[in-house]
Order: C-alpha cells, then structure tokens, then sequence
C-alpha cells in the first residue's frame, strides 16, 4: 500500500504529456467495478462471522431462549415474513420521516451557526442539551402535543438525529475555498447567491458524510419512539419479544434493523457517487 | 408464635451462609412480594434461615426470567399469567408462592367520561401497553357482551400523562400506584379491576427454577419462611416496609409506595395464610387465557403452581409455622 | 487605439506621473497613499502608503519581496479589503462599485474554480451572476477557446492539471469582458517552463481584449516579459520603491528573455529592491 | 467575517519581515482570553432560553406533571443536591469507564481496518451490526455474562461509543501526511516506530474529535444501563420520577446529565488546547 | 579530497561515461537503465531506460519538464519505489540497504515535518530512528545552527514560514550525516527571492559536508548556479537525453547568474530541453 503512496501535493503541469495523462490517474474508478470489488469482502465477513457464532451456539449448547443461533433467527424470519416486512417498512418510513425532519431543522441551524462563531458558541451547548435528553423525558410530551400515530416517531428520530447533522453542516458551511469566495465577491455576488451557488454544494460532503453517520440513529430513534407509544413497526416486535421471552425474534427484529441500517448506508453511497464524484472523497472510495 | 427481629433463633447462627440471589421482576417500589424480601433483609430473617441473599432488580423486560433460567439468579417475580405462560413454553420455572390473589392489572377513565362501568367502553378509545391485546380485557368486555371490535384500541406508552392529557379515554393501568399518580395529578378517574367484573386474574408469584423446586425444597422452603415472615412485618408496620423501600428506591414518594403497599396487602389476603394459591384460581386463569387465545399451548403436569412447599409452613389456622 | 499601441509598444512610455494621477481621463486604475494594519491599528503593518495607477490597456506588474504586500494591496483594488487610509478607484469608481458592474477579472494564485462544476459551467460564473444565462454560452465557448481549453468544457477541476485550471480561471476572470484584469501570482503554483507557456498565452489574451492588468509577480523576469511598466515595492511594510518601464517592443517574445534590454531592466528592478548582484552571499 | 478572510494557501516566505511577523498571526490565541469569550456566549443564550421558558410556563400555566419551569427545577436540584450529585458521579464513573473501554476497543479495530481497504470494507457493515443493535436486546445479555453492578453498565457505554470513534480512528490514521511517510520510510523506519510516531499522533485530532461527539452518547449509554438493571444513577432518578409523574425530577436528571456533558466536552477540549496546539484546528476554535 | 575538487570545479568533469558506470570505486548513486510503469506494464510509462551517475561527493541537478519523471526517479534512488526494470545502487548498496544504514537524506518539496514536533524534535527524527538519542542532541543544535534556524529551535512547523520549513528540512536531512543528500524541487514552493537565499545557503552548508546532492528542479538557473553536472530529461516517458557539466567556479556566488558562463549553460539546457528561444511562440 505505502509503496504506491500518492505523492504529497505533486505541482501540477501543463505539458502535452500532462494534460494526456494527467486526467487519467484522477478519473474516479468505475462504479460497477468498484461496487462489486467493494461488496465481497463485507459479505465473506458476514458469512464467516454467522457460520461462527453458529457453530458457537451448537457446541456450547446455548439455550435458545438466552442466544438464538442464526438458523433459530431464518426460522422465525420464515415464519412470519409478512409480519416483519411490514414492521420494518413502518419504522423505515418513521426513520426516513425523523432523518428528513431532523437533517433539515440541523441545516436551516447550521446555516444561522455558520454565520457567526459567537452564534456557534451560543446554540452548541443548547444542541449538547438536546442530545443528552433521553428520549423517555420527551417522548411523552411529543405524544400528547402531536397525538398518536407517525408524527412523534419521526420527530423523535429526528431529534436522535439532529445533532451529528448540526455538527457537520456548521463545518461543510464553512469548509469554502477562500480563493472561490474571492471570486464570488469581486463579482458582488449576492448573499443568497454565494449561498445557493458556493456554501450550500461546498457543504454536501459533509452533509452525506453526516447522512451516513445518522442512518443509523434515526431507526434506533423510531423503535425507541414505538416503545414509547407502544405500537407498529420493529419497535412493537421488540417490546412483545421481549415480554415473552422470545429471543429468536427480538434478534430478527435487530436483523431487519440491521438490513435496513446497510439498505439505507448503500443507498446514501449511491447518491454519493452521483452527487460527489467531484469531491476528493470519491477517489478514496 | 412469629419470631421477629428482637428474639433471633438459636439454630441460625451456626450454620454457614448459602447464598442466594433475588432479582425483583421490576424496579423498587413497594410491592408486597419485594417489600417481603426488604423487610427479610432488614431484619436478619434470611440470616436466621442460613442465607445470605442479595437483591437485584430488573427493568421489568425479561431480563429477570432470563436471569432465573441461566441460574444467576434462584429467585424471582412474575405475574401469575407468565408463569403460566413461560411454563407451558416448556420452561424449566414453577411458581413457588402466589402474593396477588387477583391481578394488578386494571383501567382507569376519567369520572367527567361518562364511563361508569366496563358497557360504557362501547365506542370509547382504550389504551393497551406493548402492543398486546391482554386477556383480562377481553374478558372484561365479553362479560358485558362487548368484543375489542367495539372499542377503540390505542397503543399507549408507559407515560400516564398522555391519558390525563386526554389523549386516550380508558387507559391501562397498574392498579397499585398508577391511579395514585394520575389523581396527584388533580384528574378525578374511575377504576376498573377486571376481577370485580368477574374475570379471573392472578398477581405476582415467586418464581424459581424447577430444577431447585426439585432438587432443593429446603433452600425453597427457606426462603419462603424468611420473605413470609417480611410480609407479615410489613402487615403490622407498613411504614416500616415503605421506609425499608426507600432505601432501594431513594427518591420516591413515600405515599406513591404506602398506597401500592396497602393495595398489594389487600390483594394478597387469605385465609389459610399469604403466598398459598389453590388449583382452581390456576384453573381459572388458564381457562380465561386460553378462551382469549393468549395460551395456546397445552399445559403440562403437574402445573405451573408448586403448593406444597409453602403450605408446609402453614399451620391448620393459616399460621406461619 | 489601445491594441495599436501595445503593438508598437508606444504606451509603455507612460509619464512618471501617472503614478500619482493621469492628466487625461481618470486612470483604469489608481491607488493614493494607501495604508493597511492587519488586526487594528496597533496590528501588523502590511501597506504603507503606497500609490500607483494603470492607464487604460496598460500591463503592470507589481514585484516585491514576500509579505510586502502585494496580495494586500491587489484585495483592495479588487474591493475585497476595505482599506484603513487612501484611496483606490477604478475608472473613477470604487472598488465595490466597480465590481458591481463587473469592471473587475480576478484570477489569484489558487484558481479558486468550483470543484463541482465542469471548466465550462466555471466561466459561466460570471454571466450567470451577473443574471445572464443560457443565450451567452457562445461567450463561454469563446472564452475557453481563447485559452485553448475548448477539448477541456466537459472536465471537472480535479481532473486537469494545474496549468489548465489557471487557463480556465483566466477564462473565467475575461468572459464578462471586465475593463480591468487583477492577477496574483496567478502561475506562481507552475513550474518554470509551463509558466513561460501561460505567459505567451497570456500575451496574446490580451493583445486581443481591451484590459488594463495589474499583474502581481514574485519573478522579476517574468515582469519584464509581460509589462508596460513593473512597480517594484519595499520589504514590509510595503512602500512603492520604484517604477520601471520596460521598452522591449511589442508582440513580446520568450527570445527576448536573453536580449541585452531585458538584462538591463532586470538589473534595474533587482537594484530597486536592493539585490545587487554585487552584494549577494 | 468574510472581510477578514484569510487568503488562500499564502505562499510562506523568508524575509526578515516574514520570519518576524509570520509566527505571531500564526500562534494560537491566549487561552484565558478567548475562553472568556467564548464562555459568554452560550451563557448569555442559556439564561435567555430559561428566562423565556419560566415565562412560558408561568404565562400558559402549564401544568407542573407536564413540564416543569426552570425554578421547579432548580428547586428539586436544592432540596436534595446530594443524591442528585451521588446519581451524577455514579453515571458519571460508568460514562467515562464505557468511553474508556469503547474507544479504546474501536482504535484497536481501527488500526486493523486502517491497515487495509478490503478489511475495512469487511468490518465496517459488522460495526453497523453493532451500532444498529438496540441496548434492550444484549443487556441482558451483559449482566448475565457480567453480572450486575458496573460492568455490564460501562460496557454498554462503551458499546454505544464504538461507532464513532471507530469511523474517526480509520480516517486519523489515514490521514498521515504522505511527505512525513516517505521520509520515515528512507530512514527504514520499522512498521512499530512508523505506527507509535506517526500515525498515532496523526490520528490524535481526529480521535478526540470522535471523543467529543461520544461523550453525551457514553452519558445516555450509561443512563439506558441503569434502567436495564434497574438500579443506581440518573438512570434510576428518570425511573422513578417517570412512575410517580414528578417531572421536576426528571428535568433536573436531564439538567445534571446536560451538566455532566457540557462538563466532560470542557475537560477534552482543554486537553485538545494542550495536546493539539500544533493542529489547524487550534487557529479556529 | 572532494571539498578541495569542487572548490576549483575540478570534480565537475566527469567523463560522459560516468553516465553508465564510473570506473573507479562505485559512484555514490548509479542508476542503470531504469524503466518505470505506474499501474502495471499496461499503466503509464513514467520513466524509460534513464541512466546516471553521482560521483562521491558531486552535485548533480536533475531538470525536465513536468511529469517527465523526476520524482519517480528521485524516488527509486531513495527506495522509496521498486522500480520494474533497471538497477539503483548507492556505493553499490542497493537503495533499501542504504537507507538501512541511514546513508540517504531526503528533502522534497513539501518539508514533510512533524507538526506536533518543535523544529529540534523534528531535527531529532533521524537520530531517533537510528535508536541514537538524547546524548546527540550537541549534533541537532548544530544541524539547525548550519541552516540559520537555532533562535527558532523550539517553535512548531505552523509558527513557521515555509521558507523556515525547509530549512528545517534540510537540517532533518543532514543530522545524521547521510552519504548522499535527494532533494525533489525543495525550494519549489518559494518565491524568487527566497530560493536565491536558500541557494546560497544550501551551497554554503554543502560547501562543509562531505556529502554527494542529486537535486530536482524546474528552475535551469537555479540547476545551473548550484551544480558540477546538470542531468537533463526529455519530457514523459522520462530519458535522459542530456548531461551538461557546469563550469563556473565554487565557491559560486548569486552574481555568476549573470555571467556569460552562465547564460551559456542556461541556452545550452534550454537547447536539450528542446527549448530554443527561436522556435519559441
Ligand atoms: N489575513 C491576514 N491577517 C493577518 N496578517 C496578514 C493577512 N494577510 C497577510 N498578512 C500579513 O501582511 C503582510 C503582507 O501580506 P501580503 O500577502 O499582502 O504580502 P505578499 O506580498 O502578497 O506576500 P506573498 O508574496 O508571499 O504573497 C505579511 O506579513 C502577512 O503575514
Ligand atoms: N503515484 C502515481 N500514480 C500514478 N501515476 C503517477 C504517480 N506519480 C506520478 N505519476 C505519473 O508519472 C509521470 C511522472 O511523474 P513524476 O512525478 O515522476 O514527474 P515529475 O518530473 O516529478 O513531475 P513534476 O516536475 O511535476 O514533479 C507523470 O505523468 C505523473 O502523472
Ligand atoms: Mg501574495
Ligand atoms: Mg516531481
């Protein structure tokens, strides 16, 4: 790896050679190729990880009602997919709801922070507040002031998710080239047109990056909103699972969990590669 | 004559300690089959029964069960539904003492609803916790000719609030302290029991794991003697009990938890002594389970219930050997 | 007239006066005893009364040592530092208004180019700032050809090379023909033989558009090749030292690097900024 | 704020004038100064957001079981300040011993994943497990194989910290300037002296980036733990406020977790002033 | 022997077959016939069959266009690359076996310190590589005291200018007294000026070390004011297609820039550089 090492910020040239080759080596790689190349291993580990834990439970003879094998788990998943489909769908739904809600409220914050550093100062530990207040002291507050139903759920995901948003905005807001900024201001650009035009796209990476990081806080955030109002989605599966001590599916409830968590991760990528193939980021990955 | 505290036995003493653990199937509060084990803490009533027990508790998931079964703990609490449940899945747990000669679970309304008498469910929003439809209250409502199609069900948190607030008309509750901290509240409510309506219910049991039920009657028998002589303390002086809750549960409000202790002390009268169950209350409750389709699963014998033990203690009058 | 002049290289000869004020209509750009502090008044000196101008369609460059404040005094012709005392005009207007009628190409040492536009959507910039759109793509075109990086509309910064993405700024920087051209360092990232390159390129830009240039330059050689006239300042705090016109003829050749002239005025700016061959080492 | 803005990439120079001025605008601020500064801010904004919630309350009369005002609050925090305190030091004991444990585990991992893309790219999906796996479903889990008191309660801290410090490490580690790299590699640096020397202070600023966004997550962590098992802490103070409707407790339970947040990112970033004071990030903050 | 050679410029008449392989002792870098792809034989040829030799304490300047191969040259030579074809040895070690003796010090355009490092501690690297340690501290102040920086001794990298970098840098490169000294364009990122300066410096520090230089630049003056050979390469892929010894007296002074000498040897590399002032524009 250390022997290919890019070089350290190589000065760049305009000689025939260069601009025949220099565009090369930075077109990023192609995306089929890469995707393929990028999905093996994660799925090796996965199998080899499974069939681990399998071999586990089977020798150990660890009772099912304490750790459900991976094949108890595909059982109860057979069983009853329906069931399960629909739950997942319902907390997805929430999950998206909360991640829209709370990655816009963090943006249109981040853009007021980004303003001014005193502002920054001032709004950071309110958000810090925010954070730490768990979910139980609130959610019942949300229930009765926005009902039953989806609306608390996704408020809830959205507050789970407000604040990683929040912290990344305020840096991709402030993360633009001076030398553009020189640019937009000698030719008297507007305020809204340096914001429409350099700070918002200057700020996507991190935006995605900040996405990825609160996918899967938004569908912790949505079961835990269920608990509290105690109906739909993964979160109910959970909670009846639990009360009946039926471990094999409260662990197919985190499996669906856990696919939706990937599903979304590969589908924000996606977007990634589309929205930032511009970005340096899309060389490294 | 019940010993107490002031007069310990002179056979305790010599023996080494056996350790046990007790984990309360909730968080602290004054229910009578924790309160039993506090008061047995306090006053040295394990000790004098050769254990030395140390009390846990969970968060009221399933973790306690789960405790139970991988033997990190040799005690527990359960309802009597659980353990009937958990023991037709085929569990290895048998229910050792029943505290709550009817159930905790009940219903409250508003007293400005209207709603006097489970008839008047009809078309009204019920509440119901982690999503599961409980027997009781079919039961409840097909004694008045009602099914849950008649009402309106709500998944409801864990936050009586959202009923004060009205966002619910008939909100599920335990009956031991919730309808205390909604009328703190200044909401003026009507509660529902099921067994007033007939419906046969059951409280908390102690539960353990059949193998020690099997193998180690006396550790049982030791244990019951110890909690039952708690519980006959907390009889006599409640407020002992409450101020020995405390100490598990610092913060909370002294009255909240004298309510639940009396409620529970109410519940758990019976002639022939605290903690003895008869078969048929049993009988009755796994009809009513299955009748609702909550139990499924045939129960096999001898049945969730192991009387004799804690019978043994007893004599004729109900008088704690 | 301008283009005619450059050629026969008539206006270089530009009256030491003009440093201060042009007799005739007011100077494409003018700078008065101009002062910058960085951090207040008790902060770090960076321009010290320091005055200049650029005729209309004149090239001048501005050499001086690192930190003289070159960069300080280009930001505030180009409105981007309000200065703390003097006066800096373009064609009688202020700097901001100046850049509000887009009178002002800027091209700095870094192309400051959108990483995620391509070259062509980069020089549309300005039109489309300035509420032009679509129907002036052919300008954009224009723009790309006159620098050669027609082949180029489609790519992304990051996939070219540095010295096109300077081509491309300069594009950018030319494409709302602004009246005045403000460069800093705007090869100083090249190296030697593709600076030579841009600056041939840049030559013949300009012969074609009607821009004044204040071009900003740490090689002296590199001045005497492009300029009209080279304003040479002092070590921190900067203080405009000397001026010196450069009389090699017009259209400019890399062969006239080695011509005796060129030596000479190089001899000259390198004494102006106390860098006598003699007293080196 | 723009006027300001620091030109892009200036050329460094070493002229008389440079190597005198150059360090000064270079140096960080004083420390007292702009923490002074930067503490009026937020307290100013605090004071105004309580002032207009005491308001509110007083003005809706809002009922106290529902939410209580600041002076509700401050006046529960008085009457018992003690256990208040005790609660807070024992979350606060299990936080910092899951933060501990959980980064500690997720940059040992990072140096595995940082070692190779394919690795990265197998584990990462399995973190994701991780993150995606609500607490209820492996604390149990935890006090069986851990039994009660803190074990169990500081690794489901530490579980929750994972994530991020994980995704940081890897980039930290990454982020090693090529130059530096080639220079240790001409000095047949070995792969030991190369990882103690450089990568690992590389990646310092970017750990205790992951650090700061862990602290309220290890603090929730812990809360959540001492509901599981149902005992000690704030945990417990939410639990038992939440059965008898005292919302005046819950609040101040927020307030001292908030406190203990606020406090714990104070501690780092002072730490990062000491540790990172050769960091860009040192000009800015 | 060789401070004494280069002061007459003695040493600077290697014969053109050293180009191959000298035939006295081996030289202190010999590269043979190396030929290097990037992305496999399929990938781009970024270096094709070049040959040099650096005589024991020779400085030799290494010039071409951009992208035609230095630094990957540069790069093998310091081990830091396994080319695919050809050999690298230094006095006959291979490049990884001298880097294992600490034989090779290294100094590219980016300085590559150690931000968390004081300049000293950054000096100290090489000492505390080699398991060398606190005892040689008398050799670090003396490294910073050869490059002018002792006052700054205790600052961090940010808290200097990039100029001061470098010489940092090249304090790092000598401390531990390597036999031969790589520098890739160090002083590219400076200005004008301050390259003249630390060319003078570096002159005067090789001046006292008995070290062998083979030195990347864009800059053919710059090549031609400090070195006894000047090795020139066609543009990519990478050849050698020119070796012009350079025979202006040592000790060299900034004032030779200007003599006939020089511009000589400035039009003659320009010449292999395919760089004609005439066919120029
Ligand atoms: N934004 C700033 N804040 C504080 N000081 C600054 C700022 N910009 C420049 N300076 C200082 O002002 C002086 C002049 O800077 P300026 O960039 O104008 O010089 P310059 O001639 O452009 O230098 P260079 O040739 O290296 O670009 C320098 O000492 C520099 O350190
Ligand atoms: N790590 C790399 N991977 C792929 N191609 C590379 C790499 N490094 C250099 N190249 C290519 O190899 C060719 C030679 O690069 P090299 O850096 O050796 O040239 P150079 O003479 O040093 O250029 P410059 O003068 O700009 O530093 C160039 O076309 C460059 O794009
Ligand atoms: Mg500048
Ligand atoms: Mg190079």
């Amino acid at each position: 790896m250390t022997a290919e090492e890019p070089q350290s910020a190589r000065r760049e040239h305009v000689t025939p050679t260069a601009t025949s080759n220099a565009p090369t080596p930075r077109a990023p790689a192609r995306p089929e190729a890469s995707t393929l190349r990028s999905l093996l291993p994660p799925l090796l580990a996965l199998a080899v990880t499974l069939v681990a834990w399998e071999a586990y439970i089977r020798a150990a003879e660890v009772p099912l009602y304490l750790v459900p094998a991976p094949s108890d788990v595909v059982a109860v998943l057979a069983r009853t997919p329906g069931r399960f489909a629909a739950a997942g769908f319902t907390s997805l739904i929430e999950a998206l709801g909360g991640l829209a809600v709370g990655a816009g409220a963090a943006f249109a914050v981040a853009v007021v922070m980004a303003h001014s550093r005193p502002l920054e100062r001032a709004l950071y530990p309110l958000a810090l507040l925010v954070k730490v207040t768990p979910v139980v002291a609130v959610a019942p507050l949300f229930i009765i002031w926005f009902g039953f139903g989806a609306a608390p759920k996704v408020l809830i995901a959205a507050l789970i998710t407000f604040f990683p948003m929040l912290v990344n905005a305020v840096t991709g807001l402030r993360s633009v080239p001076p030398a553009a900024l020189d640019v937009f201001r000698a030719l008297d650009a507007s305020p809204w047109q340096t914001f429409r035009l350099l700070r918002v796209p200057a700020s996507l990476p991190y935006v995605v990056a900040a996405l990825k990081i609160s996918v899967p806080l938004s569908l912790i955030g949505a079961v835990v909103a269920e608990w509290m109002s105690g109906d739909g989605g993964v979160g109910q599966i959970i909670l009846i699972a639990n009360s009946s001590l039926d471990t094999a599916s409260l662990f197919a409830a985190v499996v669906v969990l856990a696919v939706l968590a990937v599903a979304l991760t590969g589908a924000i990528a996606l977007v990634e590669r589309r929205l930032l193939s511009w970005h340096e980021s899309a060389e490294v990955q | 004559a019940p010993r107490t505290a002031a007069e310990p036995t002179p056979t305790a003493t010599p023996r080494p300690l056996r350790d046990v653990t007790f984990i309360a199937g909730f968080r602290a509060q004054a229910n009578l089959a924790f309160v039993a084990a506090y008061l047995a803490q306090e006053c040295g009533y394990f000790a004098e029964e050769g254990l030395r027990v140390t009390i846990r508790h969970s968060a009221g998931q399933d973790e306690h069960l789960k405790l139970l079964l991988a033997k990190e703990a040799q005690f527990t609490t359960a309802t009597g539904a659980q353990a009937l449940l958990r023991y037709a899945d085929g569990l290895p747990v048998r229910a050792v003492a029943l505290w709550g000669q009817r159930g905790d679970q009940g219903y409250v309304a508003r007293a400005d609803s209207g709603i006097r008498t489970p008839a008047d469910f009809k078309g009204r929003s019920v509440g119901i916790k982690s999503g599961i439809v409980p027997a009781e209250l079919r039961a409840m409502l097909a004694g008045v000719g009602l099914t849950t199609e008649d009402v309106r069900l709500q998944g409801v948190g864990f936050d009586p609030r959202v009923f004060v607030q009205g966002a619910v008309d008939i909100y599920p509750v335990f009956l031991g302290n919730e309808p205390f901290a909604i009328r703190k509240t200044g909401t003026a409510i009507t509660t529902f029991d099921p067994a007033d309506f007939g419906v046969a219910t059951l409280g908390l049991t102690y539960l353990a794991h059949a193998d020690v039920v099997r193998d180690d009657p006396t550790l049982v028998r030791a244990f019951l003697r110890a909690t039952l002589r708690g519980a006959q303390l907390a009889a006599e002086r409640p407020d002992e009990a409450v101020a020995a809750t405390l100490k598990y549960a610092d913060g909370a409000d002294p009255a909240q938890q004298r309510y639940l202790l009396d409620a529970d002390l109410a519940a758990a009268k019976r002639a022939d002594g605290m903690g003895r169950a008869s078969a048929d209350q049993w009988r009755a409750l796994q009809a009513t389970l299955e009748r609702y389709g909550v139990l499924t699963k045939p129960v096999p014998a001898p049945g969730p219930f192991e009387g004799a033990i804690i019978g043994g203690l007893y004599d004729a009058q109900g008088r704690l050997r | 007239m301008r283009a005619a002049c450059a050629r026969d290289g008539g206006a270089v000869h530009v009256p030491e006066s003009s440093a201060g004020s042009s007799p005739s209509a007011s100077p494409a750009i003018e700078v008065r005893g101009v002062t910058h502090h960085y951090g207040g008044d008790d902060g770090l000196l960076a321009v010290d009364d320091a005055s200049l101008a650029v005729a209309e369609g004149e090239f001048v460059s501005l050499v001086g040592p690192s930190g003289c404040g070159k960069t300080t005094l280009l930001r505030a012709v180009a409105g981007l530092l309000a200065v703390e005392r003097g006066t800096v005009h373009l064609s009688g207007d202020t700097p901001r208004a100046a850049a509000a009628a887009h009178a002002v190409g800027l091209v700095a040492q870094e192309p400051g180019l959108l990483p995620w536009r391509t070259a062509e959507e980069n020089v549309a910039l300005p039109l489309q700032l300035g509420g032009i759109d679509a129907e002036r793509q052919g300008e954009v075109r224009a723009a790309l050809d006159r620098v050669g990086m027609t082949e180029f509309a489609r790519f992304r910064p990051r996939e070219l090379s540095g010295g096109m993405r300077q081509r491309v700024a300069l594009a950018r920087a030319l494409v709302h023909r602004p009246r005045v051209l403000l460069m800093d360092e705007p090869f100083g990232a090249l190296d030697e033989l593709s600076r030579e390159d841009l600056c041939v390129e840049l030559l013949r830009v300009w012969e074609h558009e009607r821009v004044s240039v204040l071009f900003v330059t740490h090689s002296i050689r590199e001045a005497v090749l492009l300029s009209d006239r080279v304003v040479v300042m002092s070590p921190a705090p900067g203080r405009v030292v000397a001026e010196v016109p450069i009389t090699l003829p017009r259209p400019r050749t890399l062969a006239m690097l080695e011509s005796e002239a060129c030596a000479a005025a190089v001899r000259e700016i390198r004494a102006a900024l106390g860098r006598l061959p003699a007293e080196v080492t």
